[in-house]
């Protein structure tokens, strides 16, 4: 206790806390900044639930977060200046991918409140509202949506942008949505950057395109096959293809070579018949063809 | 359907698609040949390029007989 | 393709697809007849119902197209 | 079909598809050959681009599924 | 592809896919045969149903239109 | 592509998909690894069906990878 | 599948496709080499233009095609 540093005189329980801070930042593989503004504090108890095992959440004042941070430096300050309004440390020793997977699958839809700003274009969409014809059509329309009166309800009639992303919600366009029941904001933790194992992550670096990858697996394994198939390499996934593709060429040559085999003769025949009714077509005459 | 067979095996050997090569292609194969018919067939020959015409069927053969 | 054409001139005609009657079709329309196609054609049909492959072969969309 | 895979065997090693060769890779697989069908393949072949045939069928596959 | 040649006409003949039947025929057709690639073709075959391989093949054309 | 090649060889043999194996698969093949690639192929991978995807290949062969 | 996985990093890597490295690269993933299998692949790869074969769809149903 003695050794502390003491530059300036602080109280013991922020020292404490800032101990357990830095214990927390130490102990994980990576470390990040999460937003949990908007998170009624029942729903965070249940996200912080269902992270166990994965991940640890830890709030703090943020004054003492930084404070941490910067006490470990190795690196994980960086994320200082993320540590702004109200946000949490998360600690994970699995993948940072997986993480920023997991805390976006988390989130869910929730109301937009006048005042707020729009975390991203609000669409309203294109349908059938379900309303009753009345003012409200004159409510949609104020807030630009192509809205009219039609088989006895209210419809919008193509998908309407009423407010882009960074703009601040009206009370007219929180009433109409509403009514409308559309919940434009996704709530949930909202990750802003992982240090991890000595790189630092922006959320857009973690965002995974699973289908991409996806595509990669499926090149990859025809990139195996043809190869496997054009060089002759016979292996367990693609013998079955080898030999049908040798018997197909074989076939062909048959067919091209015209050779009298048992088992191309019925193709023969078969295109024989066809040039002799792609020939019989071109001929107009009833005489030269009275069987047609 | 004879008659244009035998105008066909003509075409694939070079020979000219006439009466006389009709007739015998078509004795030889035991029919009982109709001479009318055999000048209408050259006749209506005469305007059709025969190998263009059984291309067509040539690039769609009896997938159905292999199968 | 002559060696085929032939055999489906016999077979309209009712005639046997055997080697001399092949042969005679072939011979007739300027073929150089080569012994063992006929053969091999005559060998090879022995286990194939013409009438069945026309068929198929007409019931291929394709080709029934393509005619 | 075994012997136009001879024929396919020869043609990927280079050796010239005659009849001494064809019947030897036959022999080799306990095929019982029948020289007429191995006269017939070789007379079959002689003006065939057997690399163009294959070609053709591995280029064009979508004949075959239209038919 | 002549092991995969090889391996087919011992399919149709009746003989057992091995490895001395395949080097047989491959010797027999002047290939410098490689025992390496007799033995993959011979355990890559060896759970391989070749009749429903080839029928596959033969019966589902639309495969190759997806080429 | 590498990663994801060397993710299909442990898939292939029944390996876990992780870093470790990952990392152990491309530095045998001279690859200079990027931990953050292989952490995010491990990630991403845990929500595709790789079995599928070699299907979906298979069953419509089509242009591979290309490099 | 392995061994041919094996050999599409060390191209995409650039690195020679030869016994060592695909070896290397196998065992690095927990498989028990055959070196039969890794010669065999070698030899097989050894007149391919592996960019080219890639590319190359492999349709089986060349079959489709011919029939």
């Amino acid at each position: 206790m003695s050794s502390a540093r003491r530059t300036e005189t602080i109280p013991e329980w922020k020292k404490e806390e800032v101990d357990e801070l830095v214990e927390f930042i130490d102990s994980f593989a990576s470390v990040g900044v999460v937003g949990v503004a908007g998170i009624p504090s029942r729903q965070l108890q249940l996200m912080r639930r269902e992270l166990h095992g994965s991940a640890d959440l830890r709030m703090s004042r943020n004054t003492l977060v930084v404070r941490a941070l910067e006490e470990v430096d190795e690196g994980v300050e960086q994320l200082t200046e993320h540590v702004s309004g109200q946000v949490a440390l998360v600690g994970t020793n699995d993948n940072p991918f997986g993480l920023y997977k997991q805390l976006e699958a988390s989130k869910t839809p929730a109301p937009i409140n006048a005042g707020e700003v729009a975390p991203n274009d609000i669409v309203i969409p294109e349908g059938d509202t379900g309303v009753d014809p009345g003012p409200f059509v004159g409510e949609l329309q104020t807030v630009g949506a192509a809205a009219r009166i039609q088989d006895g309800s209210i419809q919008v009639t193509e998908d309407s942008t009423v407010l882009e992303e960074g703009e601040v919600v009206s009370d007219d366009l929180a009433n109409v949505l509403t009514e409308l029941g559309i919940e434009p904001k996704e709530v949930g933790l909202d990750l802003k950057s992982v240090y991890s194992e000595g790189v630092l992550f922006e959320p857009e670096e973690l965002a995974i395109d699973v289908e991409e990858y996806e595509a990669d697996v499926q090149a990859a394994a025809a990139a195996a096959r043809n190869l496997s198939v054009n060089a002759g390499y016979p292996t367990a996934r693609t013998a079955g293809t080898l030999l049908a593709k040798a018997s197909g060429e074989a076939k062909s040559v048959a067919l091209h070579a015209e050779i009298e085999s048992p088992d191309v003769v019925p193709d023969l025949i078969g295109k024989a018949d066809a040039q002799l009714r792609a020939l019989a077509a071109h001929i107009d005459d009833e005489e030269a063809l009275p069987e047609e | 359907m004879e008659y244009v067979y035998a105008a066909l095996i003509l075409n694939e050997t070079g020979e000219e698609i006439n009466e006389d090569n009709l007739t015998a292609v078509l004795d030889a194969a035991g029919v009982d040949v109709e001479e009318s018919r055999v000048k209408a067939l050259v006749a209506a020959l005469e305007d059709v390029d025969i190998e263009e015409a059984i291309e067509t069927a040539a690039a769609a053969p009896a997938a159905g007989a292999a199968a």
